[in-house]
């Protein structure tokens, strides 16, 4: 055990995994339904039957790893918190391995590395079970149900607003704005006459134009084309020429 | 209608009463007793008995409410003895509710006050009247005195009441765009 | 709020029992003793001396509802027994339960109120964001203005819907967060 989890370092996805076929579905089941690392950390901490007061650090931090692992190669999107509690594992455990009695021979009480990782879990575990306290209480209050609507109800298509629903709506309304505006863009169709026609003038006034950011201003794909042909255009038939000074650098149209 | 297996024949009178009655206050609307009869799988002859007792046993309580036979269906009412109470109420109740247009129209305000008329329209992109004049019976909206252009159009802003009822200290404390943006999108 | 005067004051207690019950039964939502007082122009005391009574009654006489009290307010309710043969009746399902993530961050917000994304993750451990999100469009946790730190992060707390769905009568029904200490280890 000691030595296999050793070899993990930063790059545990690229290690394999071994579990069996069988298992595997229902460790998939079981991993979807992490709420976050802490919890995971506890399943693991029970599954060992550790002492949560004095976790055995290196067998938990190897076993949390693997189950990282897993995780990516069932393709379940791993968030990086669990990453980060990888990373606090490894430290802890680094920790665990310096001599402490130095420091204890002074009669200092030096801190558990553990503590701070202890501490948090017993505080995540209160939530945990008030949000199974949650749970058992809307299932109840789903089984109970209200009247069914009567003549004095004129209320029932309206809604209960709150701040939120304000900030949404106002957005939604913003939004309805940014939407009528690109269907008119969308709609007059910009020709290669005008498009040529704004191409000189930018050209000439800017003296020089940085191509990407002209095809950048494009609404949609069609009047892109339509700016890329301008562009070999008036390359073709003015004394305009494309220059890009370094390889895979931005490339410029400019006065000859 | 599909009749659940589930649910045991054998029910007390007790128990038969309760789950009728529970269904007619469910239902939207006045609910017969073939239907009741084929939900809980039992005779149309007993859930009519029991119905006529359920009726009884409203009155004899002297209950606020009544289990009636209208329309060829069974609801639960309030009796018409406090039909004045209940009108009152329904007068004077508080009432939160707001349609989506005058959501959509106190929105605007709220973000963008002190606003005219004529800037809601161009904003929302339809008539607000109706919506302004509903937000200022309901007091969350105010008139913030006219605005020094053509016209001299009245301008309204958000008022104290509209900062209880969205339960915030002041007006800064608006949520922006940004407070949500990793939220919203 | 105004007090109508056309209402009698010499009231039995059996028909300030009914005028109760009919104005709970019409109100959309928990209607508190102080508005049902305000209503009826009674006393508070003597309307939640008569709550508590309709509350007995229903219970003792075996009725299919309940009358109980809720976010703050009272209401008639089904009675849980029912539900199978409501929810058939409906052909309705239990609504989408909350995910184990936002079910937690709900927890968090609930026993930590006012509280902010950045002290949720603090308990957690992990992002919160999209629960955060849910919470808020399904209206079961609302915004309580900026904390004043930097960056002056938005504060949450539980809504009034909350409570209705948690089937609680206020926040301080729930049970202290030590409590839970004790099952841990």
């Amino acid at each position: 055990m000691e030595e296999q989890i050793e070899q993990f370092t930063f790059d545990f996805y690229k290690e394999t995994a071994h579990i069996d076929a069988g298992s595997g579905d229902q460790l998939k089941l079981t991993l979807g339904e992490f709420a976050g690392p802490l919890d995971l950390l506890l399943f693991l901490i029970k599954q060992e039957q550790a002492n949560i007061f004095d976790i055995p650090i290196s067998r938990i931090a190897g076993e949390y790893l693997r189950y990282i692992r897993l995780m990516k190669e069932m393709d379940i999107a791993i968030a990086a918190d669990f990453i980060v509690m990888a990373a606090t594992l490894i430290e802890i455990k680094s920790k665990m391995l310096l001599p402490r009695e130095i420091a204890a021979e002074d009669g200092e009480d030096i801190d558990d590395p553990r503590k701070e990782l202890v501490d948090r879990l017993l505080e995540y575990e209160k939530f945990k079970a008030a949000a199974e306290m949650l749970y058992e209480r809307t299932t109840i209050e789903q089984a109970v149900f209200t009247r069914g609507p009567i003549e004095s109800d004129e209320n029932n298509a309206e809604i209960n607003a709150t701040v939120f629903d304000l900030l949404s709506v106002f957005q939604k309304i913003l939004s309805r704005h940014t939407e009528e505006v690109m269907m008119e863009i969308h709609r007059e169709e910009i020709s290669l006459a005008d498009m040529l026609k704004t191409l000189r003038k930018r050209i000439f006034d800017e003296s020089e134009l940085d191509l990407a950011r002209f095809f950048d201003e494009m609404h949609n794909k069609r009047e892109l084309v339509t700016a890329f042909m301008a562009v070999l255009e008036i390359v073709r038939t003015e004394s305009v020429k494309l220059v890009q000074r370094t390889t895979f650098g931005t490339i410029v149209l400019r006065k000859i | 209608m599909e009749v659940s297996s589930e649910i045991e024949k054998s029910r007390s009178a007790i128990e038969l009463a309760a789950v009728i009655e529970a269904l007619i206050f469910v239902s939207d609307e006045p609910i017969t007793s073939r239907l009741l009869s084929e939900v809980i799988s039992e005779d149309r002859e007993i859930v009519e008995t029991v119905l006529q007792a359920l009726k009884i046993d409203y009155e004899k309580r002297d209950s606020g409410l009544q289990i009636r036979e209208i329309a060829g269906g069974w609801q639960i009412s309030t009796r018409t003895e406090y039909h004045d109470e209940v009108r009152q109420f329904l007068k004077t109740r508080p009432s939160a509710k707001l349609s989506l247009a005058s959501l959509e129209t106190l929105a605007v305000i709220a973000y963008k006050q002190p606003v005219t008329v004529p800037e809601i329209l161009e904003i929302r992109g339809v008539q607000s009247v109706s919506a302004i004049k509903t937000l200022l019976e309901k007091r969350l909206i105010i008139t913030k005195g006219h605005k020094e252009t053509v016209g001299r159009p009245m301008q309204y802003g958000t008022s104290k009441d509209f900062l209880i009822q969205f339960g915030l200290k002041d007006i800064n404390e608006l949520p922006s765009i940004e407070d949500f943006a990793d939220l919203v999108s």
